[in-house]
Order: structure tokens, then C-alpha cells, then sequence
């Protein structure tokens, strides 16, 4: 399949379809793949496609003006999707291949069965765009609810779940890296660096203010998530972000429909929307 | 006598709110017992705003009212005048339970001419 | 380095009563920023405005607050007054401390903590502020009225009669409203007909006025000044200007059993018809639901006879799109359906009437030709019986809460007219209170009583029950104490009145609100009682809350007094408050354009969203959507509402 | 009676055209609430941004409410709409991080509604009463400084 891929990339840059080529190379650490821009036949040699390449190069797409030949498994495109809503992304100069995808691997494990929790609850199988795909679309999983984790720690007593999250917000050490990794975290300047609210980012001197981000992290991106699990996958230590994202999710779809951000490219969002006869039974 | 203490006992049972009632005498005005009673349905709610509970405990209204709620039905102002009865009567009973006798108070009362028996149903009666 | 003067209002005693002005100027002097903090019996009046104007002159003051009543009473004056010294009137700030401090609580302590809370947030708000400037924007000259009764007629003749030009939007297929099916008017008896046809025609005729009957408001866009409004004019089967009016239709149509909209169901009316013999305009409408021609697709006898040709069976719903400056929404009152009240027996016995049902009764040109007489057995009743407060005063969910103003009034009248035609007839009422308050009134209603011989009874009914052919009455007389059993032949009740079905929808397509009981709010209970909180939108007649007569008339004027003061501007001032992008914040992602209730946010340069300040009116919906704080809305900005946060939060 | 002296700080948004106006009804109707209730105006109750209510929250409040028109009856015809699914979504996001539901309300208060409001802020606080100090979202740092700054 690699072969493949590499073939169709340099027929497309050859034919002057597309100047440049958006795929994985190896990176540093043996199960770590590396997003790259390609711009000549001899660099695609280079090109990885295997279970350790986890990144969603979605957001790589952001801002390209120029035509960009874009390497997506079934769940980027969600993220891509959503971007080209957004306006971010030029859907006009991408070419978009849907590769087949089979779950990606843990960061951190190179056993067999180290897979990406987001992978064993997939249910975005199936590529949401695409110019052309190569390979097959796996089957949905048979273990996909997703939303298994937020129903635990809504089970849980108040306090609990107060602990929980102190305990995991912690050990944030406001890297950063989830906001920057995350497809529809696009804003020039978050508002935790500008000035205009008065919160730009401070010292890590007490844990409101990491509570004070992550639940206006996730907040900003609710429903607009696409659930492609970046964020948790970024976090150096090992915070359970993706938690935050899927109670709004799972909130979104029992108080105003089930809704999956990405899906299109038109249909408004669920905060940029309204349903007066169905928010009727939205009680605080 | 006018007694705040049965006043606001009488409120509290009933559940009423008498301050509401503006004097227009629709509940009267449904009540198919008026003819039988001595204080009728609006005067019952102008009784207990002015503490007259005394009155209306020893009156015969309270033996009159069916509990149909024709009152509470058309008043306008949901001031519940059967609700207020009701309560009356409660009162009452409650009251009737005073007259029996008092554990303690029985040594007392031991002598051979009273039968124990009476002394004992007295005793139980409304007890349970 | 920010010199901000703090104006501490005693309101007479209304603040000082409860709050310790003297420590709140001590308190708030020593918050940075202070220049200045004084306090003062009146800020309002001429001396204290003059205080604020030179303490601006005098100390070099960049901001001011003001302690004293809510904003909605003064905040105008107070900006006008630092405007006046040179001073932009958005640096100025107030702190609620009446309504929302001194009013509400009662410790003078904790008031007092409160007190200089609230001002040490308008002091943190003022920090933030920055000076704004309205903007312009046009006025089309030309108003709307909703509503053809007779506040909408003499709104529409006001603002005419000045030069502009008016639409009337009316549901029915004629002006003139419930007015129009009263017999006489009170307190002074003149036939309301008379009074009011020649109004109908005025308005008919007048080359300023445009009367679309028959129609309705279906879609209303855009702001004071400037209102896009899209009026659906149902579909009347009858070309407008075909039509002679000669009325050869109804005479051949062969349904003649609906009843009567106009005569209150007394009697029955054509499929095709006009509501009333000076019916404006007096073109008929086809009744679709119940004519033979659209239920069967036979007949057409109407179009038959039709010489002119004006029967249009095929006429479909048109709607038009006008502009506006500004709108009178007048859409009146119904009686409430006394389906909840079967204790008076009205779906029982025919001889119990509405209020509103006997005005067709008793009016010449109505379906008895002004006899009184019972619709049973169209007998002459010997004794009839007014019930008052029938929902009225009720706090029960079968009625309403409010009185309904105008029954204690047209019951005497009633009585007067039934005493006056036949003096042999026993007339009684029964009240709770009589309330006649108003010019010549009480005497109206004492005549009743003492000329006419009307007996008023102090209590109510219980219950009516129809037997045979009398109506029994249980009742009570409060005064005597006494029980009542008796017999009448009818009985008349005072129905509740309730704003018309329309009232709610109406007034929410002009962002306009209603109260609790439907009724049309205010923008002001006492200083603005004709406004709505809309601005260009204002209120009249009984839509807006029960009245009479002249005060529907008044307050119609008044209407029209204030949309004239509106017309003849050429330009109106815009709110400054009104969102706006920082463009190097902006990454153009569109959130924003989807929540703006009025389309003002557009994205034509490609790079960032672009806010047109004459379509904003400032809600700030975007300001929350945008993620990264790119929009922010002048006069409201993050950083002043954190300010505040802050400040209040201390 | 009140036998604690925990003295809660309570922070309402209200919206300008009704809830803003319902709050000057209870003052000019004389309907007395708790004096730590304090309001900020906002034009429309969608202009509530959850920062801000984090942040109120963050400064020592206790109990942060929004007030805005009943759907249906916006000012600017829709806000509500959308300040009702936000607050929605942050309400629950705040209870699932084990932050007490009743430390934030969402109420519709017209302009008409005077009583309402000042019921509406007397349970309120009354439910704040019973949860007692915000120990979870304040951060001490700031709402100490704050103290000392007012005492100095």
C-alpha cells in the first residue's frame, strides 16, 4: 500500500498536479512518524505509512496556497472538514488522498496491542472527504463507546470527581501542547495570550488557573471537536483531555441531537445554533 | 378570644392564604349547605383573618360542609375556604384528645367505686 | 494617569435613608483612580449636574461615576451633562445604588458594603472605557400601524394628518375593531358608531394612508428608522378594485349559517361577505372554510352574479414588502373563553350572554334591531342579571389576574340602555367592587343606581342553573349576609379581556416584549408609556394593557405624537455600542457571522469579519462565539466586564 | 436567622432589556433580597461570556447567576437561544469537574417580573447558604490579596 501511495504521490507532483506532498517520515524515536511536507520525487523515497502514524495532519493544511497533495486517514478528514467550514483551509488547493487505516499506536508502546484508545473507540471509519482513496476503511470497531469514560466519572460522587480532575489538572505544566496540536484550536493568538480579556497566561502558582484553562480549552472547541483525540495523545503527562471534550460532545448529542462536528462542510454548529421546540427541555 | 397561637394553627393546617380573599362571596354563593350553617364559607375566612378561632371551633358550619370544594373551585382568589374547615375540624379532634386522661394522672384516680375497666378505656381511647 | 470623580445621589432620602452616602464617599475616594468623590441631596437636578460639569472643568476628570438611581432613569442626563463640559459621554458610568441597593435591603450596614461595591465596579468599568461615538443612520419616512380598531385608525389619522405616509395592517376583512360592534359609549351615551364610521371613512379616504385589511405581519427586519416588514395579504377571492360593493354576492350565496364573527355569534353571516353594513373597505371577502365553491368545487354563484367581475377564485396569498421608520403595534383585546366557568351556565342556556354579545343585542343596526330579548324564545326578559368580575381578578388558572378596567363602566351603561328602553325590567348587579374612577364616571354609574334604578348587590354568583325556561341564580349578598335564591330570564357576564391572540407573536417579530399576561410591555410604567422597549416601536390601545375609549385614543395620539417626533428627523443617532473586530486577532472563521441575529457581520475582504455599525444593535452574541477574543463589543468590552468582575468580586 | 457568618458573594449578570429591568422592578416595588446579591449589565444575557463566570468565580464569588429575557422574548430575538445552550453545556462541564451544580444559575426574569427576581435570588442564596464557601474554583491567592487590599 505504501508503494502505492508513494507511486500516486509522484505521478501527481510529476504531473504538476500538486508542488508539494503533506505525509510522514520517520522522527526521532522508532515509533514515532514525523509530519513532512514532500517536494520532489527523490524525497517521497522517504515516506511512511504504518501504525505509528498517528498524527492528524489536518491542521498542517491550514492557511496552504498552494495545490497540496494531503495524505488522510479516515478521521483527519473529519478534522479537515471542519477547518474548510472554518475557513481555514482552501479546499481548492488540496488533493486529498483517503488512506485505509487500521487504528494507530500508543506513543509510548511498541507491543502489538498498543493501541490508541481513540482507535479501539473509532467511530469515524469512514473518510468524510476525499479526492481519491487507496486502501480499504476498516470496520467499525466492536468496542466503540466512546463515552464509557465520561459515564464512569459522571457515576462518581461529587467529590470524587472534584479529586479526579484536581489530581490530573495538577500535573499540568501549561505546555501548551494540546492547544497547539489540536486541528480547530486555529486562533492567531489564544485567549490565553492576548490581552484582551485580562487572561493572558500566567504563573503556574495555583491550580484555578489550569482548571481556568482546560475547561475554556475544551469549552472554545465545543462542538467543534471532532473527537480526533490530538490533544490526549500530545499531553506529556498523561491528562485525560479527551475526557473533557467528549462530556460536551455527549452533552450535545442528548440536549440538542446527536452531532458530529466534521461530517460536512456546511451545517452550522450546535453553539452557533439554535432548536426552539427541542431546547425547551435544556434545564439548568 | 382572639388567639394568634390558634390562628396560625389553624393557617398552618389548612394551608390557606386568607389574606387573599377579596370579600366577594362566591364561595357562599356555591356552598349547597348555606342554608344549614351558622357561619357561613366567606364569613369562616373573615372569622379566622380577625383570630376569631374560638368561633369557629364551637360553631355548626363545621358539621355542615359536605368537603364538595365548590368554594375552592370557584374562588378567585385560591383562598381554599373548605381547606380552612377541614382544619377546623381538625382542631376539634385534636382537641378532644385533651379531655382523655393522662397516664400519669391515673394513680391518682384509683379508688374501688370506679370500675377499671372505664378507667382503662378511657385511657386507650383516641391513644393509637 | 486616570482621574475618574465619583457623584454619590442621596435621592432626598430614598438612598441616604438606607445607605451611608457619606462613608461611600469616603470609601470610594481611596480606590486608585479617584480623583474626586462627593455626594449630593439631588444629582439629577440643575445644581448637581452643574456639579459634575465643573468638577470635569475643574479637576481635568477623564471619568465619572455616578451613584445614584438605575441608568434607565438617568443615565442619559448624566452623559448629556459631561458632554456638555467637553467631557465624551461614555466615560460616564452609574452605580445602581436605588433601585438595586437602597430599595432592596434594609440593613443600613450591609447596604452601605454594597454600596460602594457597586461603585468601586462602575470606577473599575470606567478605567476601561474609552470614548465612542454615535454613528448616523436614515430614516425612511413612512410608519406602520398594526391594528385597525380604533387606536390604530386615529394613530394612522395623527401621523398622517403631519405628512406621512401610513399603513394599516388589519386581520379582519374591515377597520374598526371592537369598537365598531359597540352600541353606545360611556359615561356620556353617544352612539359609537357615529363617532367612529366617520373616522373609517377619514382613514379610508385619506391620500396618506394605505389600509391593507385581511392581512397579516408575516416577517419584520432591520431597526428603528429602518424597518423591512413583509405583510401577507390573504387571499380575499375579490378583485379590490373590481368590486363596486353592491353586495349581489352575498345576497345569492347559498351558505348562510356561519356565524357571525362581527354580531358575536348572535347571528349568522354568508360565506362571502362583509363584516358590517360601513364595513372599510366595503369589499366582501370569500370565508374559504366554509364556502361550497372551495370545500366541493361547485357552485360559484357568487361569480355568476358578479357584474363586475371581481369574484377571483383563484387569488392566492400576496405578499408585499414595505419599509418603515418607524411602527405603532395596536392589535387590541378578545374576551376570554369561558369555557373554565360552566358554572354560569353560558354553553347551557342562550339567554347568558357576554358583555360584548349584548352590545349586538342592544345596537339598532344588530341582529335583533336593539330589542332586548331572550334568545331562547326571543321573549322580553322581566328581570336580567349583570355578573361582574367573570375571570377577572382571579389568580385561579381559569382566569386572570388583572382587572379588566372597563366592565364596571359598560355594565352601567348596559343597565342604563336596558332601564332607559324598557323601565319595567328588573335589573340587578352583582360586584365585588365597583371601580369607577374617571371623568363624569362615578356620577354615570351613581345614575344607574338612583335614576335608573338599577340594584346593585355587594356579592356573587355561586351558581346558574337553566331550568325549564328561567335561569336560577344561587348567590350571596355580602352586606346583608344574606343567601340568594332567585330567578332571572338572562344574564349578562363581564368577561375578562385578554390581549388578542396575535399580541404575543406580533410584538415578538418586533423584538418587543410582552408580560406575564401577554400584554405588551412598556418601556417605562409612568415616563414611557407609549414606548416599547424597542426603540421606533411604540404601544397603544389595549394591547398594551385594558382601557377605555378616550384612554385608547389618547394614548394612540400620543403614539403618533412620538413616531411624528421620530419622521421628521432626517437622521438618527446609532448606539455606539456595536461590535467590532480586532483585525489582527481575527482569523476570518466565520463562528461569528452565524450567531448575528441581524446580518451585520460579513466577510468580504477575505481576511477578517467586518461589522456594519448601522445593522449591529450591540447583543454581543458574536463577542462570546469568537474563541480567541477577536470580537468585542464597544461599551462592553472583556476587559471592562472582567474589570467589573473583579471589582465586584473583591 | 443567619448563624454562620458566612457572608456569600453572589454575582448576577442580568440582560439590559428584561432582567436588568425586572431587578429595578423589585427596587421600585420595595422587594427585599439578599444584600450580597450584585449585579453587572449586560446588554443580553448572550453576552455572558464563561470566562467571565470562571472568572468571578476564580475572584471568590460564591455563586454566579445569569439572567436574561424568556426565550422567545430576546431584545435581540435570539440571544437567549444561544445563551441557553452555552450555559447548558458549561453548567454540566462545571458539575462533571466536581464543581457544585447550585453555585451557577441560569434564570429568565422579564421585566414585568420583579417578585420573580427577588425570589429568585433569595433561593439562590439561600442554596449558596447551604453549599457554603467556594473552595473548589477560588483561587486563594488571588481572593487573600484581594482582602488584604481592602483592609489596608
Amino acid at each position: 500500500m505504501l508503494e502505492i501511495m508513494k507511486q500516486r504521490a509522484k505521478e501527481l507532483l510529476e504531473s504538476g498536479r500538486v508542488v508539494r506532498v503533506l505525509g510522514w517520515q520517520r522522527g526521532d524515536f522508532p515509533n514515532l512518524r514525523e509530519p513532512v511536507f514532500f517536494t520532489t520525487a527523490k524525497q517521497l523515497d522517504n515516506l511512511e505509512y504504518d501504525r505509528f502514524c498517528a498524527a492528524n495532519l489536518s491542521k498542517y493544511l491550514i492557511g496552504t496556497d498552494v495545490p497540496t497533495l494531503a495524505f488522510l486517514k479516515p478521521c483527519d478528514t473529519y478534522s479537515l472538514n471542519q477547518l474548510v467550514k472554518e475557513r481555514q483551509i482552501n479546499r481548492q488547493m488540496t488533493y486529498i488522498i483517503g488512506i485505509g487505516c487500521e487504528g494507530s499506536a500508543k506513543l509510548t508502546d511498541m507491543e502489538e496491542n498498543g493501541t490508541l484508545e481513540r482507535c479501539l473507540v473509532c467511530t469515524k471509519t469512514v473518510h468524510a472527504a476525499f479526492d481519491e482513496l487507496i486502501g480499504e476503511d476498516a470496520a467499525p470497531r466492536e468496542k466503540n463507546d466512546r463515552f464509557a469514560g465520561v459515564g464512569e466519572i459522571e457515576a462518581m460522587e461529587i467529590a470524587a470527581r472534584y479529586t479526579f480532575w484536581q489530581d490530573h489538572l495538577a500535573r499540568c505544566i501549561r505546555c501548551n501542547a494540546c492547544r497547539n496540536i489540536c486541528p480547530v484550536c486555529h486562533c492567531k493568538k489564544c485567549v490565553f495570550d492576548n490581552t484582551k480579556y485580562d487572561t493572558a497566561q500566567r504563573a503556574n502558582a495555583s491550580a484555578f488557573e489550569e482548571q481556568m484553562f482546560h475547561i475554556i480549552r475544551a469549552y472554545h472547541v465545543a462542538g467543534r471537536c471532532t473527537d480526533c483525540g490530538e490533544c490526549n495523545r500530545a499531553c506529556p503527562q498523561a491528562i485525560p483531555l479527551h475526557l473533557l471534550n467528549r462530556k460536551l460532545i455527549s452533552d450535545i448529542n442528548h440536549m440538542f441531537g446527536e452531532y458530529q462536528a466534521g461530517t460536512d462542510t456546511e451545517t452550522p454548529g450546535p453553539l452557533t445554533n439554535f432548536d426552539i421546540e427541542m431546547d425547551k427541555e435544556v434545564g439548568l | 378570644m382572639h388567639s394568634n397561637h390558634t390562628k396560625n394553627e389553624l393557617l398552618a393546617i389548612s394551608g390557606a392564604d386568607i389574606d387573599r380573599c377579596m370579600k366577594c362571596g362566591r364561595c357562599s354563593a356555591s356552598c349547597p349547605s348555606h342554608q344549614a350553617m351558622d357561619i357561613r364559607p366567606h364569613q369562616f375566612v373573615s372569622y379566622a383573618a380577625d383570630g376569631r378561632v374560638d368561633a369557629l371551633l364551637e360553631c355548626n358550619s363545621l358539621w355542615q360542609c359536605l368537603s364538595c370544594f365548590a368554594c375552592i373551585q370557584r374562588c378567585p382568589r385560591d383562598v381554599k375556604p373548605a381547606q380552612l374547615i377541614e382544619a377546623a375540624r381538625l382542631m376539634v379532634i385534636r382537641q378532644q384528645g385533651e379531655n382523655y386522661i393522662d397516664p400519669d394522672e391515673i394513680p391518682g384516680l384509683l379508688n374501688n367505686d370506679v370500675p377499671q375497666q372505664l378507667l382503662v378505656s378511657a385511657f386507650r381511647k383516641y391513644r393509637k | 494617569m486616570e482621574k475618574i470623580g465619583v457623584f454619590v445621589c442621596h435621592c432626598g432620602s430614598n438612598i441616604k435613608g438606607n445607605v451611608d452616602t457619606a462613608a461611600v464617599v469616603e470609601q470610594i475616594s481611596h480606590v486608585d483612580g479617584v480623583a474626586m468623590a462627593v455626594e449630593y441631596p439631588y444629582m439629577c437636578a440643575e445644581a448637581g449636574q452643574a456639579m459634575i460639569r465643573n468638577a470635569i472643568t475643574e479637576h481635568g476628570l477623564t471619568g465619572v461615576v455616578v451613584a445614584a438611581c438605575s441608568p434607565r432613569m438617568h443615565e442619559a442626563t448624566f452623559r448629556k451633562a459631561a458632554e456638555r463640559a467637553g467631557l465624551n459621554s461614555y466615560m460616564v458610568e452609574i452605580a445602581n445604588i436605588r433601585e438595586q441597593c437602597s430599595w432592596v435591603h434594609r440593613d443600613t450596614v450591609s447596604a452601605t458594603k454594597k454600596a460602594v461595591a457597586l461603585a468601586r465596579a462602575a470606577v473599575a468599568k470606567v478605567h476601561r472605557n474609552t470614548p465612542l461615538h454615535p454613528g448616523e443612520s436614515s430614516v425612511t419616512k413612512r410608519a406602520l400601524v398594526v391594528g385597525g380598531g380604533i387606536a390604530g385608525i386615529q394613530a394612522a389619522l395623527d401621523i398622517a394628518e403631519a405628512g406621512f405616509e401610513v399603513t394599516i395592517v388589519e386581520t379582519t376583512p374591515s377597520i374598526g375593531g371592537k369598537m365598531a360592534q359597540l352600541d353606545k359609549t360611556f359615561p356620556t351615551l353617544d352612539c359609537s358608531a357615529c363617532i367612529l364610521t366617520p373616522k373609517m371613512v377619514d382613514a379610508a379616504g385619506h391620500d396618506n394612508i394605505a389600509i391593507h385589511t385581511y392581512s397579516e405581519i408575516e416577517k419584520v427586519e432591520g431597526f428603528v428608522g429602518n424597518f423591512t416588514v413583509s405583510i401577507r395579504k390573504k387571499a380575499r377571492s375579490v378583485d379590490m378594485d373590481k368590486c363596486t360593493g353592491c353586495g349581489d354576492c352575498w345576497a345569492k350565496c347559498p351558505v348562510k349559517r356561519v356565524p357571525s364573527e362581527f354580531d358575536s355569534g348572535l347571528c349568522n353571516r354568508t360565506a362571502i361577505y362583509t363584516p358590517f353594513a360601513q364595513a372599510v373597505p366595503n369589499v366582501p371577502v370569500i370565508d374559504r372554510t366554509n364556502c361550497v365553491k372551495f370545500k366541493t368545487g361547485r357552485c360559484g354563484l357568487c361569480r355568476t352574479v358578479c357584474q363586475p367581475g371581481a369574484i377571483d377564485f383563484d387569488q392566492q396569498d400576496e405578499i408585499i414588502t414595505e419599509n418603515f421608520g418607524a411602527v405603532v403595534l395596536a392589535t387590541g383585546y378578545d374576551t376570554i373563553s369561558l369555557d373554565k366557568f360552566g358554572e354560569y351556565a353560558y354553553h347551557d342556556s342562550p339567554d347568558v350572554l357576554t358583555a360584548l354579545e349584548f352590545e349586538r343585542m342592544t345596537n339598532a343596526a344588530g341582529p335583533t334591531d336593539g330589542r332586548i330579548v331572550r334568545m331562547s324564545d326571543g321573549h322580553k326578559p322581566k328581570s336580567i342579571t349583570f355578573i361582574q368580575c367573570v375571570g377577572s381578578r382571579d389568580i385561579t388558572n381559569r382566569g386572570k389576574t388583572y382587572c379588566s378596567k372597563i366592565c364596571c363602566m359598560y355594565t352601567a351603561k348596559q343597565a342604563i340602555l336596558i332601564k332607559d328602553k324598557y323601565p319595567d325590567v328588573d335589573v340587578q348587579v352583582f360586584y365585588i367592587d365597583v371601580r369607577t374612577p374617571g371623568k363624569n364616571f362615578d356620577e354615570f354609574y351613581r345614575r344607574a343606581a338612583e335614576e335608573y334604578g338599577v340594584k346593585y348587590i355587594k356579592g356573587q354568583v355561586g351558581k346558574v342553573v337553566n331550568v325549564g325556561d328561567t335561569l336560577h341564580i344561587q348567590a350571596v349578598d355580602m352586606l346583608e349576609g344574606r343567601h340568594m335564591d332567585i330567578q332571572t330570564d338572562m344574564i349578562i357576564l363581564a368577561t375578562a379581556i385578554q390581549p388578542s391572540a396575535t399580541a404575543k407573536t406580533t410584538a415578538g417579530m418586533f423584538s418587543s416584549s410582552v408580560d406575564q399576561n401577554h400584554f405588551m410591555t412598556e418601556a417605562h410604567p409612568k415616563l414611557r408609556p407609549v414606548e416599547s422597549h424597542t426603540a421606533g416601536v411604540f404601544l397603544a390601545g389595549c394591547g398594551q394593557g385594558p382601557k377605555d375609549i378616550p384612554e385608547t385614543v389618547a394614548q394612540a395620539s400620543a403614539a403618533a405624537a412620538k413616531v411624528i417626533g421620530l419622521l421628521v428627523k432626517d437622521k438618527l443617532m446609532t448606539n455606539p455600542c456595536t461590535a467590532a473586530t480586532d483585525e489582527d486577532l481575527c482569523n476570518n472563521c466565520g463562528l461569528c457571522g452565524n450567531v448575528c441575529p441581524y446580518g451585520a457581520i460579513t466577510y468580504e475582504s477575505k481576511l477578517t469579519a467586518s461589522v456594519n455599525n448601522a445593522l449591529c444593535q450591540g447583543c454581543g452574541a458574536c463577542v462570546v462565539t469568537c474563541p480567541s477574543g477577536a470580537m468585542d463589543l464597544h461599551g462592553f468590552t472583556n476587559r471592562q466586564l472582567m474589570a467589573e468582575v473583579d471589582a465586584i468580586c473583591k | 436567622m443567619q448563624i454562620t457568618d458566612f457572608n456569600p458573594n453572589i454575582v448576577a449578570f442580568c440582560c439590559n432589556w428584561c432582567s436588568y429591568a425586572g431587578a429595578d422592578l423589585a427596587g421600585t416595588s420595595r422587594l427585599q433580597y439578599p444584600v450580597q446579591v450584585r449585579i453587572i449589565k449586560v446588554p443580553c444575557s448572550c453576552r455572558v461570556d464563561p470566562l467571565f463566570i470562571l472568572r468571578a468565580f476564580q475572584r471568590g464569588a460564591d455563586g454566579v447567576a445569569v439572567c436574561g429575557c424568556h426565550p422567545g422574548d430576546c431584545h435581540y430575538a435570539t440571544g437567549n437561544y444561544y445563551t441557553r445552550r452555552r450555559m447548558a453545556l458549561l453548567h454540566n462541564m462545571l458539575d462533571f469537574m466536581g464543581i457544585e451544580r447550585d453555585r451557577m444559575l441560569l434564570q429568565w426574569v422579564s421585566a414585568a417580573e420583579g417578585a420573580k427576581f427577588a425570589k429568585t435570588m433569595t433561593d439562590f442564596v439561600e442554596n449558596i447558604h447551604m453549599l457554603g464557601k467556594n473552595t473548589r474554583l477560588a483561587d486563594w491567592r488571588v481572593v487573600n490579596a484581594g482582602n488584604n487590599e481592602t483592609e489596608s
